[in-house]
């Protein structure tokens, strides 16, 4: 069974269009690589698999997690919440309330099982709590639990944002540059982490990267987007340095300007000068 | 570091907004006309200015004589307001978040809104009245005029709060599947809990200063005493009130600055 | 020098309203017959017309009996007309009001005798006729403390005192007769289910004050024209009059205020006698100098009163 | 996926705050005070509930027979609010930041806060006086009146807004040597503006409502026709000018709105 | 002549210390690297270096830049606008205004040269708008100039921060993981931008990194701060993989708790349970 299914689906922000009919699948139990250059729309597509941000009206749009509606044309599915609950997000801006502690913003991750009775009071059991410092644990930041999400550096804040993932004992994981922030080591450990739950308990993880070495050394499968497009879709072994060339270079070409321009320097007015 | 040799590069500039133009021109029109409808003249304020201070002049040195009943009266005070806004902030923490234009659709916070409108614009008196003929006069009365009317505001800035807010956290807390109640408190309140303490707050201490609704219920109270001070003339007196309340005030701004600290 | 502009401030009081569109017929014709311009204040209180008149903003004004005592006291305003009822009453009166259905209550008597079991709503201590009246002629006179004496007093308005009253939430209150005869129009249910207990005697009618400072010619126009409104026969006059239920004006003095002053005089000394905070011997002091002053003021009624009219 | 086997993990929690349920135990015992001082009874409301809707039908049909007058008043109204308003802002601006404690030293914002405090808790029947003795009777006088105490409130809320902010945009500012202004008009303006525009629009709102002022000072509006309708039992014609500023009211908060959604 | 000059530095928040006590010096026209893990006080020092967060009071604590004070025992230098604007930073968080237009944020880096009088209302010259689209050309996001910054993709937002800093035409650039949310392309392009103002102008550029490749491609010596203290001052060349493993590895061992737990995981009680 496809634990993902996405079917032509298309947005625009304001009339330009940033995804331009995607349809994907991916298997239960994959661990798959989401590459493409910066604003080729991998955060977008992200959103739309759990279901926070809604697709252009299409008559054929539909994106499905574990075989349940999220959306379609456009619509969310009445039942929306109860899919987001099997779905681990891990935002690339970490989306943490500053203001609440660690401990907290993990626990928020265990609000799609918790009943409102207790979570409304924030009377969470003991063994949440203990769940929440021991996914703290495995990321690291087990002795920041009592500080303030805003007090934490870039890196900190990033790793809560997983644990937070990891307490909500999801069946998908979609984690969007999950290493952007994080040193080699708290990196390699925190792709093992995510790598071993795909491997020991087939959740399917799909993972934002740019940083394509991570992606050959963890995923077996690699989709890239370009300009909002499927650009490439197989095997990681099949992504050899042309693609790759082409992919990041070209996107470039046509979807944004060339960081260097194609001119000859001096010709097209810009030029480093004293200051 | 970077710098133009050549001057051939467009420049962006946002189109002129046509609309915010005529919303100033308005704006600017009303102003005009409201000049001549008010009868505004400054240069009355600097020529009379010496009569401002003769006035002034007989609020000075105040008189403390009755310092024991103002107290005592402000603690009437304290009791109506105290009720009067606790009552209402329990039901414009549910009125707030309904009338927000980020949380709820349109056909739930349009009404909403209207109806904290109409509690807003209905005029103190005519609530106070009402109560009066159910519960009868008294302190009670009071308390719940003042209830109705701090209701609609509170819950009009509660909601503006509220549509202010960074969307990225309450993302965050529904991307885990919550509820949109838990999206609320982990989401929304934390984000605005500091403003409205400090509107909660902020209402309290009007609630303090208003005469009008419970002196005409006969409650009584410090608002009241100020109003009868003035209209008796007795300017001394009234200075002495107007002291006791600006401490009133500023102890209640300075516990606001304390618990919005707590959460900043 | 000559008055270009006349303010003239109109302020709610206990026995009407200042309502704008029934008041403009009449500032035009004075308007018209003085020559100059008229320009009308409506306020809905005499605090800041009486300040304004100290300071000479206002020239002159309309006012209950109690603000037009502070005017002539603090503002160097003086009393030099009368209004006059329509139905040619010279003034109105204090009641004392209860519910039509209590067969308890007919009389002060009565309610001084089931004082204990009984709310009283006072008036609002600002009031003539709801406060000052009734204090003096209800309470003082048969030497008892409404504060005490009663199950429960509050202090209101004269409106929530009628309808608390209408209502049975209050078993007695103060009222006077202009209120009463408002609600008699608009709402002749709610007057049904309440009935008058207690008449005071007659308070004198608004006074019409102006100041003092004037200049004589304008005094001399002025006055003018309040004899002799309304009484040359002029039809058009005569609507303008009845608009506002009023007869043509009386002229009056600050003699007028005199029975004002004795009730105020008489509310101080009763505060005095009830001040728990004074020395036996600060409080023999001031008595001695209140009972002066109301000595004084009886004398001039006498006086006033002996002399032909 | 992960899930504990062994109990021994210690669990964290944030220590007992004495401090907070002191201050809960007080709002507390406040309250069963006020139970007792404010006379209390919500059963009276629902025994009594008959004689206010008895009361309540007295208010219809509405009177609209003077709506030409009631449309007039309104309009002076308008033009004595919008000043009053609009200078307050003007100087709510500089107040209200000099007030934030996150942009001005202890020793500014300490005081400036006091005046303000000061500002709103003197009665704004003195400041009416206080001008009327200046500038004479009229809408003048209404509208300095206005304009001191709304000053006063918009101040406090503008400074709390500031201090709600999200410090890092500010410190992007300023790493660019920006100086203080630059760092206000760039860093904080852009993020504090819906909230401002919300409670000025509230404050222009109730300043129409304010009949207190306007009434005192012989200024006229609807707010004094209402006040005198209510006065002379007139309540059918109460009811027609309820409805007028309810429109004027459901006018200001929609235009509000879409102010601050262009912001937002 | 030294561009920067650390001496004694130190800082704790809430008591814990942060930075204990460095002192570092960086020669004009040095590329350096700062690395370190996460959590190690990379981005702190960066912002004692600006002058944002002031250190603890210390007799011998000194900042200096250009020659400046910037800050001393604790306090900051009167005249530290002008060293500021000086100094571009381009902050880990962006910083951006998230209300404003794209062209407006990348603008702000001109406030320091730009009189008060143009400021404040925006009047900004064409010149200056100019130099900021073009600053926005070299980071390709031209045609993103009237966009709200808060629409734009978290690469695009790191991209909008570096042209800012560009358009300060500052002195020292200190540039706080520029490259965490950019793809390999942009990355190589942003790097090559920075060395060649670093070349060719002879700025001095201080960045953070969490990929050593880059750091060994671009800078010629590095700073490696552990847990607070200076680790690593050298060559780059000198970086060798034991000390990066103790630099990394280590690290974590003392400043934060281990990501896999040296104990057997049964013993430890974590365990990935099937959910
Ligand atoms: N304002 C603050 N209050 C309390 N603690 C803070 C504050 N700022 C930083 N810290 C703490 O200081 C330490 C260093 O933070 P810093 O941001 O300098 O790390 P970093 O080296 O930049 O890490 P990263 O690579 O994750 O960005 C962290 O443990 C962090 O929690
Ligand atoms: N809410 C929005 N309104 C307008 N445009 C948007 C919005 N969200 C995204 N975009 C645009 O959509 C495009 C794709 O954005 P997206 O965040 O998906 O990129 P990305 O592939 O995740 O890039 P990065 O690697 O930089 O994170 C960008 O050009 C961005 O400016
Ligand atoms: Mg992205
Ligand atoms: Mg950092």
């Amino acid at each position: 069974m496809s634990a993902i299914k996405v079917n032509a689906l298309q947005k625009s922000f304001t009339g330009a269009p940033v995804l331009k009919g995607i349809s994907v699948e991916v298997e239960q139990g994959e661990m798959l690589a989401l590459i493409g250059s910066s604003g080729s729309g991998k955060s977008t597509l992200m959103r739309h698999l759990s279901g926070l941000t809604l697709a252009d009206r299409g008559p054929a749009s539909l994106v499905e997690v574990l075989g349940r509606k999220v959306q379609q044309h456009g619509r969310a599915a009445s039942d929306i919440r109860r899919t987001r609950a099997r779905i681990g997000h891990v935002f690339q801006q970490f989306n943490l309330i500053n203001r609440l502690s660690v401990q907290t913003n993990v626990l928020i991750g265990a609000l799609g099982r918790v009943p409102v009775w207790r979570s409304l009071p924030g009377w969470f059991t003991d063994a949440e709590r203990r769940l929440a410092l021991e996914a703290l644990e495995l990321v690291g930041l087990r002795e920041h639990a009592m500080k303030r999400a805003s007090t934490l550096s870039g890196g900190q804040q990033q790793r809560v944002a997983i644990a937070r993932a990891l307490m909500q004992q999801a069946e998908v994981i979609l984690a969007d540059e999950p290493i952007a922030s994080l040193d080699p080591e708290s990196s390699r450990l925190v792709m093992e982490t995510l790598q071993r739950i795909n491997r020991e308990r087939g959740i399917t993880v799909i993972v934002t990267l740019h940083q394509v070495d991570y992606a050959r050394q963890y995923c077996r499968r690699a989709i890239a987007l370009r300009d909002g497009e499927v650009f490439f879709n197989g095997p990681i072994s099949a992504l050899d340095d042309t693609t790759l060339a082409t992919l990041y270079g070209t996107a470039h070409e046509t979807a944004e300007r060339p960081l260097i321009p194609s001119r000859p320097r001096q010709a097209s007015g810009l030029e480093l000068n004293p200051v | 570091m970077i710098q133009s040799t050549a001057t051939n590069t467009p420049v962006a500039r946002k189109p002129f907004n046509w609309l915010a133009a005529l919303g100033w021109a308005v704006l600017f029109l009303l102003l005009g006309w409201g000049w001549e409808g008010a009868e505004i003249d400054p240069l009355l304020l600097i020529r009379e200015g010496g009569s401002m201070l003769e006035f002034a002049a007989d609020f000075f040195p105040p008189d403390f004589s009755d310092i024991g009943y103002y107290l005592e009266e402000m603690l009437v005070t304290l009791h109506i307001a105290l009720w009067g806004t606790v009552l209402s902030i329990l039901l414009s923490i549910p009125f707030g978040l309904l009338s927000a234009e980020n949380l709820t659709p349109v056909w739930v916070h349009q009404p909403v809104r209207r109806l904290m409108d109409a509690t807003r614009a209905i005029n103190e008196m005519v609530f106070a009245m009402l109560f009066v003929v159910a519960v009868g006069l008294g302190p009670f009365a009071g308390v719940l005029a003042l209830f109705v009317h701090t209701t609609g505001v509170l819950a009009k800035l509660f909601s503006e709060a509220v549509e202010a807010i960074d969307p990225r956290p309450v993302e965050g807390v529904r991307a885990t599947g919550a509820n949109p109640l838990e999206e609320i408190v982990y989401g929304v309140i934390p984000q605005v809990l500091p403003l409205w303490i400090s509107y909660s707050l902020y209402r309290f201490e009007s609630n303090v200063r208003s005469a009008t609704v419970v002196g005409m219920v006969g409650a009584g109270g410090i608002g009241v005493i100020l109003w009868e001070s003035i209209r008796g003339f007795q300017f001394q007196q009234t200075c002495a009130v107007m002291l006791v309340i600006i401490a009133c005030v500023t102890l209640t701004d300075l516990l606001s600055q304390q618990l919005r600290k707590a959460f900043i | 020098e000559p008055l270009e502009t006349l303010s003239f401030g109109i302020i709610s009081t206990e026995s009407s309203q200042n309502l704008k569109t029934v008041w403009e017929p009449f500032l035009t014709d004075m308007s018209a017959q003085l020559g100059i311009e008229v320009e009308p204040f409506f306020a809905s209180d005499y605090a800041g017309i009486v300040q304004a008149m100290r300071f000479d903003k206002v020239d002159v004004a309309w006012y209950g009996n109690k603000a037009a005592m502070e005017a002539v006291d603090r503002a160097g305003g003086e009393v030099f007309a009368q209004t006059v009822d329509a139905s040619g009453n010279p003034g109105y009166w204090s009641v004392l009001i209860a519910a039509a259905d209590d067969d308890r209550l007919n009389s002060v008597e009565d309610v001084l005798a089931h004082a204990e079991t009984l709310s009283f709503g006072n008036g609002d201590p600002n009031s003539t006729s709801g406060y000052l009246v009734p204090s003096y002629y209800v309470f003082a006179r048969n030497g008892v403390d409404a504060k005490q004496v009663f199950k429960r007093m509050t202090n209101a308005s004269h409106e929530a005192n009628f309808l608390a009253v209408a209502n049975g939430q209050l078993d007695v209150a103060t009222n006077n007769t202009e209120t009463i005869a408002r609600i008699r129009e608009t709402f002749p249910d709610k007057y049904d289910q309440v009935k008058v207990i207690w008449r005071s005697p007659l308070i004198p009618a608004d006074p019409i004050v102006w100041r003092k400072n004037l200049p004589e010619s304008a005094k001399q126009r002025i006055r003018a024209f309040f004899m002799t409104y309304g009484t040359t026969g002029d039809p058009h006059e005569q609507a303008v009059l009845t608009d506002l239920q009023w007869a043509p004006f009386r002229p009056s003095s600050n003699a007028q205020l005199l029975p004002i002053r004795q009730l105020t005089l008489f509310a101080e000394r009763l505060r005095l006698e009830a001040d728990t905070r004074l020395s036996a011997a600060a409080k023999a002091e001031r008595r001695r100098a209140l009972d002066a002053r109301l000595a004084a003021l009886e004398q001039r009624i006498e006086a006033l009163e002996a002399a032909p009219h």
